[in-house]
């Protein structure tokens, strides 16, 4: 290949993220644009996951062929045609320092994981810290709360908004919070208390985390499933005192950080061979 | 067919993740068992738990003399006479149905019991699983969700495991990424569930050290009903284990007996004078 | 006997069966054979032990890093609550299923609240017998040094009462001997590790615990032959990380761990991996009282650890130094899972790296782990944020 | 009624905390010192006022204020799984709060609690002072030996030492022995309430009002205040005996419980129990400062030697495990208890490390009914309410129906 094919001819690179609940994909054109994108739920076959998500996404990007392929999230080794992989985090950072220029601070809560991450400048992780066991509260823990209040997920964000008395859960693990849960539901409390509260824990905890990563009240990136919750978002404003930025599609974010940094090895690749 | 004369009492065990009710009639023989979810509405489980139970014994709740709550949301039984902790019921229950029981291991929802009991169907000591919920039987739900496959279906799945896998913990929370990288290192499912299994037998096994196996050994609850959690016990503890049906009920049975008991007590001396004892103190909740 | 022989007799074939020997001591260390020779098999808790004493007192001393991943815990977990330690868990497991039956003895020190209550469990629930040393925690040595001489003389009684043999003070100054030649060979062999890599961290962590698997006297000849196979080797140059790794001085983590860890891209340039068997920085003095020099050894030359205090040197210092002397790129912490001496000092390490600008991750494993997906990608992480991209 | 005994324990607390306080704006000089096995007389007999963090931390439970602390020092990576009272002290530094005096020196009392040695490594390096290590040996076997106490002794005197320095007096053992006498006298006292215990019904609580007593004969030991309260208790405890009261209306059972309680919810806690009329007449919690009921006392003929034997031997925390078997073994028997209840705690593993054995000794060995139940003595997130009523109400359950059952058979 040409190095004037290289530069010139886009090339189609692919960033996928098998996430423990969903698998995100994310087309880009070489320059970092996003041609097309898709969420699916993760099978616990992951290739397939990964190759169904993939499908799609270049369906709704109206293309065919791709030339480079990077995975990120739980999943990443399991699919096969990857170039190669890059964990979470630091896709994630890399995604976040490109859409959100000069943000220091990431959190990131997922099904399983919720993470702090501080990154530098260039995108870099300069220090991340995981949810420990005992740690009630990602984003699958919200999804049984919602299945015991029987609401749906699309709507409990919102749903939060109009709470007027949260209700704290204490526990850390998220077996006990659940029964916590279901006492306040018995004790006649309307899901909306109950909703926010479990928020407020949340990210009480989540400040926890960033609090160790060294966050210090300046402004924070909220990404992942969690993010697309408005009650979440709700309830990190009021407990970091912060400004707390959103970006678009915050759950794919981690997907499409990865294809950029794909973008990257894909040149330098591609000038290596030149 | 005329029931009139006959005495009947109920019992309601309000667990964690579902409620039984029962009714026997004054031979101890069972009327009727029912079962539902328990939802975040436990009144409203508990009354329809006890209405299905109703229904199908064709009685009115008028007919029921004494209506015992029991398990988690036992105070929320508004309308039973009485509540009795799930540990007393289980005994009584294992103990009806299998006479000669003198440990009955209960595994439900939330947590995992061992109760030792005497030749009257007496709780002589009890342990629980403590604080931690790790491996009980949300644990197992919480896997057969993972791997999509119905509940009622993973004990016989990891009855086909030739190399069971080993869990590093029995966290519940942790479970699902566990299992998720075990799925990613391509194991065979039913290696997992087996292993699932297996750990939360061993857990178990640790937990009936607290109280001293002693022979036989009845089964209770909920995960009863799992044919691979049976055969995982079994093998663990190296013995038979009493299983039935009615297993899962139990708890309501046992609460239904110790309706029935009052239930006959009040009619000989019509008077409620020697069941003060049983009262239970005040609930402050 | 040619010195060949004997290692013929003494090394497996493979790295694979010495990893099945390390991970399951109590039934396949080689110096069990010693138990049907008449010596008695004492084992001991892995921190700080003087293993001296016992090998001088014509014991054989092993080293017990609890069950690893290789028992199912049925019973301790009914004596133990679930937020305590595996390495005392699965410890109090063997004893339970009666794996420790070649065992004379069993010695445990004031190490942690869990060792020390562990001791008393133990002997509750067997008929061995469990020695319990108390090492002292005063680190002005006027005061605690005529202590510890005599704290040591009263271990090596109890010592001897099992053993049935009162060594003198010759005797036991040839056992410091040959440990201090045994450590010594050992750091030789560690040199490979930190030096030029020729050596993982993994592979010396095996020999390491297989070393002290076997008498010292199979232990130095094994030794010297592995030694002179080093140098068949060609020194590795990998695209990696340089990292030190500290925390895991009592429970260690899954051999399998460390090799993953290496996997990921990180060169292991120093670690605490068994510390409490290599716990001599320098030799033990070998002229004078016996006794004495090895009460010693222990105020001055002892490894730093969590759970020895030692409030004249730093020990977030010490690891400072020790970063700038690797020019490592980081410091993982290996911290076991409820080990309340090691987060203790997780807390202070981190302040003092974080003003030093020296980039650390804080993990926390169990020996009983089998998946270490989640420890994985929280490294391969920490790589990559120190490595490209 | 014993809340005589609780209103003068109060009022004692409070002038002791006006104390740090007056220390606080006086400039005298103070230490930090920990509760089990102390020898606080020696502070005394300098003049130098006792900090003790441990009485600080619980302070802040009791107060429903220990969790923001907690979390303070989480932040600053200490882990979940470390001892909630060292984070809650930490914590309180860390957050500025709780307007505590500064100690010029800390003295590590390290009588079996390792959790000791890292908290006030801890705290000597944040207030950059010096730290007294006194390394008490563990009672390894029935008796300590004859170097363990000289041991002691010699790190005593480098204390007094080090006090000496500090202050610009000289040690005045006459001064020493004035304050044991009067240490003395509170301990006779103790042994004396306690063993009131023995009646029925037992004049007070021996777990949950054993507090008023905890803070006079640990934290104010020495002082003529504290002789004179426990003087005046066994009093008002005697004539509770005279009067068959005791602290509720009708004593069902009598337990001997084991482990701290969880401060951050001690009355609703208290309450799972009185609502069955158990009533501890015995616990251990009420000795990790000293051991009296057993007969030890300090001795002003031998100050120093009595205080290095009270430090190694005569308190819970430097014993073993199997001593605190017999320990509760001789409460359960002498103070005729119906049963024990273990309340075992996450943040401590000296209490909690090997409870389930012990548990199996009573109910397997020794045929007592045992309860096990858990949360923790500071850090609230660990305390569920449900699943301890559920225990202990099942419990009780039991031991009603065995105790009715056996009225019926005979
Ligand atoms: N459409 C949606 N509306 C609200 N919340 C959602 C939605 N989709 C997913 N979530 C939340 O996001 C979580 C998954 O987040 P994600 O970042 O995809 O996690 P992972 O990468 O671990 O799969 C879900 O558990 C759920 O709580
Ligand atoms: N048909 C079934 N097959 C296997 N497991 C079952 C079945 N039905 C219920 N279970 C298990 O039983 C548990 C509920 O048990 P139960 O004794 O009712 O608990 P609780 O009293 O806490 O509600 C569920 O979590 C589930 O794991
Ligand atoms: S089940 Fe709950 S308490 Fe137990 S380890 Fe898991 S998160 Fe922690
Ligand atoms: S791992 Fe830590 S807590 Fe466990 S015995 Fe060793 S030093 Fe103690
Ligand atoms: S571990 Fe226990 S004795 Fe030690 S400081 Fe903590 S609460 Fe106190």
């Amino acid at each position: 290949m040409s190095l004037e094919r290289a530069i010139h001819d886009s090339n189609h690179i692919i960033g996928i993220d098998v996430g423990a609940g969903y698998t995100k994909c994310v087309v880009c054109k070489d320059d970092g644009a996003m041609l097309g994108s898709n969420i699916i739920k993760t099978d616990p076959n992951f290739d397939k996951s990964a190759m169904e998500s993939m499908r799609y996404a270049l369906q709704s990007a109206g293309i065919s062929q791709m030339d480079y392929l990077i995975t990120t999230g739980v999943g990443r080794y399991s699919v096969k045609e990857r170039n190669i992989q890059v964990t979470d985090v630091t896709a994630t950072a890399r995604g976040v320092s490109q859409l959100l220029p000069g943000i220091e601070f990431v959190l990131d809560i997922g099904g399983q994981v919720t993470k702090a991450i501080k990154i530098d400048g260039k995108g870099r992780v300069k220090d991340f810290k995981c949810n420990e066991k005992c740690a009630a509260g990602s984003g699958s823990f919200i999804e049984k709360a919602v299945k015991y209040l029987e609401v749906k997920l699309e709507d409990v964000g919102k749903l939060a908004l109009k709470a007027t008395e949260p209700q704290p859960i204490s526990s850390i693990c998220a077996i006990l919070a659940e029964s916590e849960i279901i006492n306040h539901v018995s004790e006649g409390k309307s899901v909306e208390n109950i909703l926010m509260g479990v928020y407020e824990s949340l990210a009480d905890r989540s400040m926890l985390l960033l609090k160790r990563v060294g966050f210090n009240g300046t402004k924070c990136a909220f990404v992942g499933g969690l993010a697309l919750q408005a009650g979440m978002i709700q309830a990190c404003k009021k407990k970091f005192g912060s400004d707390v930025c959103i970006p678009e599609s915050p759950q794919l974010i981690t997907a499409y950080g990865a294809a950029l940094m794909g973008i990257q090895r894909l040149k330098k690749i591609q000038t290596v061979q030149a | 067919m005329e029931r009139k004369n006959i005495v009947y009492a109920a019992g309601v065990d309000v667990g964690s993740t579902q409620t039984k009710a029962c009714i026997l009639d004054e031979k101890k023989d069972i009327v009727a068992l029912a079962l539902g979810p328990t939802g975040a509405y436990i009144e409203r489980a508990a009354e329809q738990a006890f209405n299905l139970a109703l229904e199908k014994a064709k009685l009115k709740k008028e007919q029921i003399s004494y209506i015992i709550g029991t398990g988690y949301g036992r105070f929320k039984v508004k309308f039973g006479d009485d509540q009795i902790t799930e540990i007393s019921c289980h005994a009584r229950g294992a103990h009806l149905l299998f006479p000669a029981t003198r440990t009955v291991v209960d595994m439900g929802g939330q947590d995992t019991k061992a109760i030792k009991i005497n030749e009257n169907g007496e709780v002589v000591d009890f342990a629980m699983n403590d604080k931690c919920a790790a491996g009980t039987g949300r644990f197992l739900s919480q896997a057969a969700e993972v791997l999509k496959i119905p509940l009622d279906d993973i004990g016989r799945i990891s009855l086909e495991s030739k190399r069971p896998i080993k869990m590093t913990s029995v966290c519940t929370v942790f479970v699902e990424s566990d299992i998720i990288s075990y799925l990613a290192q391509g194991c065979r499912i039913d290696d997992i569930l087996s292993g699932v299994h297996r750990s939360i037998a061993a857990r178990t096994c640790a937990l009936l050290r607290r109280t001293g196996l002693e022979q036989e050994i009845t089964f209770t609850g909920g995960v009863s009903r799992n044919i691979g959690m049976v055969k995982a016990l079994e093998d663990t503890l190296a013995s038979k284990l009493n299983v039935s049906e009615q297993s899962h009920y139990i708890g309501a049975i046992g609460a239904a007996i110790f309706a029935l008991e009052r239930a006959v007590k009040n009619k000989v001396h019509g008077q409620e004078v020697e069941l003060k004892e049983w009262i239970n103190p005040e609930d402050s909740e | 006997m040619a010195i060949n022989n004997i290692v013929q007799q003494v090394v497996p074939n493979s790295l694979e069966s010495m990893i099945e020997i390390v991970t399951q001591p109590w039934e396949k260390a080689p110096l069990l054979s010693a138990h049907a020779k008449g010596k008695k098999i004492i084992g001991c808790f892995p921190v700080y032990t003087p293993l001296e004493i016992i090998h001088a007192c014509n014991g054989a001393a092993l080293p017990l890093f609890g069950g690893g991943n290789q028992v199912e815990i049925m019973n301790a977990d009914s004596r133990f609550a679930s937020f305590i330690c595996s390495i005392s868990k699965s410890t109090l497991e063997l004893q339970l299923q009666n794996k420790f039956r070649n065992f004379d003895g069993v010695v445990l020190s004031n190490i942690c609240d869990v060792a020390r209550n562990l001791a008393s469990v133990m002997k509750r629930n067997s008929k061995l017998n469990i020695e319990y040393l108390h090492l002292p925690q005063n680190d002005n040595i006027e005061i605690a040094l005529p202590y510890y001489k005599s704290e040591l003389s009263r271990f090596l009684r109890k010592v001897a009462d099992i053993t049935g043999c009162f060594p003198t003070d010759a005797s036991l100054s040839r056992s410091t001997a040959l440990y201090n030649k045994l450590r010594g060979l050992l750091e030789d062999l560690h040199g490979f590790v930190s030096n030029d890599g020729r050596l993982g961290a993994f592979e010396y962590t095996v020999y390491l615990r297989y070393c002290y698997s076997m008498l010292p006297e199979d232990a130095v000849t094994f030794l010297g032959s592995l030694l002179n196979s080093m140098s068949d080797r060609v020194p590795r140059n990998r695209d990696c990380i340089k990292i030190i790794i500290e925390g895991a001085f009592c429970e260690q983590p899954p051999i399998e761990l460390i090799r993953a860890i290496e996997e990921t891209g990180c060169w292991i340039v120093d670690d605490d991996f068994a510390k409490g068997l290599r716990w001599h920085v320098g030799p033990v003095q070998e002229k004078g009282d016996p006794i004495e020099m090895l009460a010693r050894s222990y105020f001055e030359s002892a490894q730093p650890s969590s759970v020895r205090h030692d409030f004249k040197t730093r020990r977030e210092d010490l690891l400072v130094k020790k970063v700038r002397k690797y020019n490592a790129d980081g410091v993982l912490f290996f911290i076991p899972k409820f080990c309340e001496p090691a987060l203790f000092d997780y807390a202070r390490y981190k302040e003092k790296l974080e003003s030093e600008g020296i980039a650390h991750l804080q993990i926390e494993y169990e020996e009983k782990m089998w998946t270490f997906e989640r420890i994985r990608s929280e490294v391969e992480t920490f790589v990559e944020s120190v490595l490209f991209w | 009624m014993s809340s005589e005994v609780q209103e003068m324990s109060k009022k004692l607390m409070q002038d002791y905390y006006q104390q740090l306080q007056d220390a606080k704006s006086g400039g005298k000089p103070t230490a930090c010192i920990m509760i089990s096995g102390n020898c606080v007389e020696i502070l005394r007999a300098f003049d130098i006022q006792p900090i003790f963090p441990e009485v600080n931390a619980l302070q802040t439970a009791i107060r429903k204020q220990s969790l923001p602390l907690i979390l303070a020092a989480e932040q600053r990576g200490y882990s979940s799984d470390n001892c909630a009272y060292v984070k809650a002290d930490m914590g309180m530094y860390f957050t500025k709060t709780g307007n505590l005096p500064d100690p010029s020196f800390v003295v590590c009392n390290y009588v079996g609690c390792n959790v000791y040695v890292k908290w006030f490594e801890h705290v000597a390096d944040y207030f950059h002072k010096p730290l007294i290590m006194i390394d008490i040996p563990f009672l390894r076997e029935k008796v300590p030996s004859e170097e363990d106490v000289k041991y002691v002794i010699r790190q005593l005197e480098s204390l007094i030492k080090h006090c000496e320095d500090l202050t610009g007096t000289k040690f005045d053992i006459d001064k020493l022995r004035e304050i044991l006498k009067y240490s003395r006298i509170s301990e006779d006292g103790w042994s004396q309430a306690k063993d009131l215990c023995k009646k029925k019904p037992a004049p007070f609580d021996a777990y949950f009002d054993a507090i008023n007593m905890m803070g006079p004969i640990n934290v104010l030991r020495g002082t003529k205040e504290a002789a004179e309260f426990f003087m005046k208790s066994v009093l008002v405890y005697e004539q509770l005996v005279k009067e068959k009261k005791g602290p509720l209306p009708e004593e069902k059972f009598r337990i001997v419980i084991e482990g701290p309680p969880p401060y951050p919810y001690y009355r609703s806690f208290r309450e799972l129990f009185s609502k069955w009329g158990a009533v501890a007449c015995q616990s251990t919690y009420s000795t990790v400062g000293g051991i009296w009921e057993f007969g030890f006392r300090h001795d002003p003929k031998k100050p120093l030697e009595s205080i290095a034997r009270q430090m190694i031997i005569e308190n819970l925390c430097n014993r073993s495990l199997l001593s605190r078997y017999n320990q509760i073994e001789s409460y359960v028997k002498n103070w005729s208890a119906d049963a024990l209840v273990i309340h075992s705690v996450k943040s401590c593993r000296l209490f909690s490390a090997g409870q389930g054995d012990m548990r199996d000794y009573f109910v397997h060995s020794l045929d007592t009914p045992t309860l096990m139940i858990e949360s923790d003595l500071e850090d609230p997130r660990y305390y569920s309410h449900a699943q301890l009523k559920n225990r202990i109400d099942a419990f009780f359950e039991s031991l009603q129906h065995k105790r009715l059952t056996a009225n019926l058979r005979t």
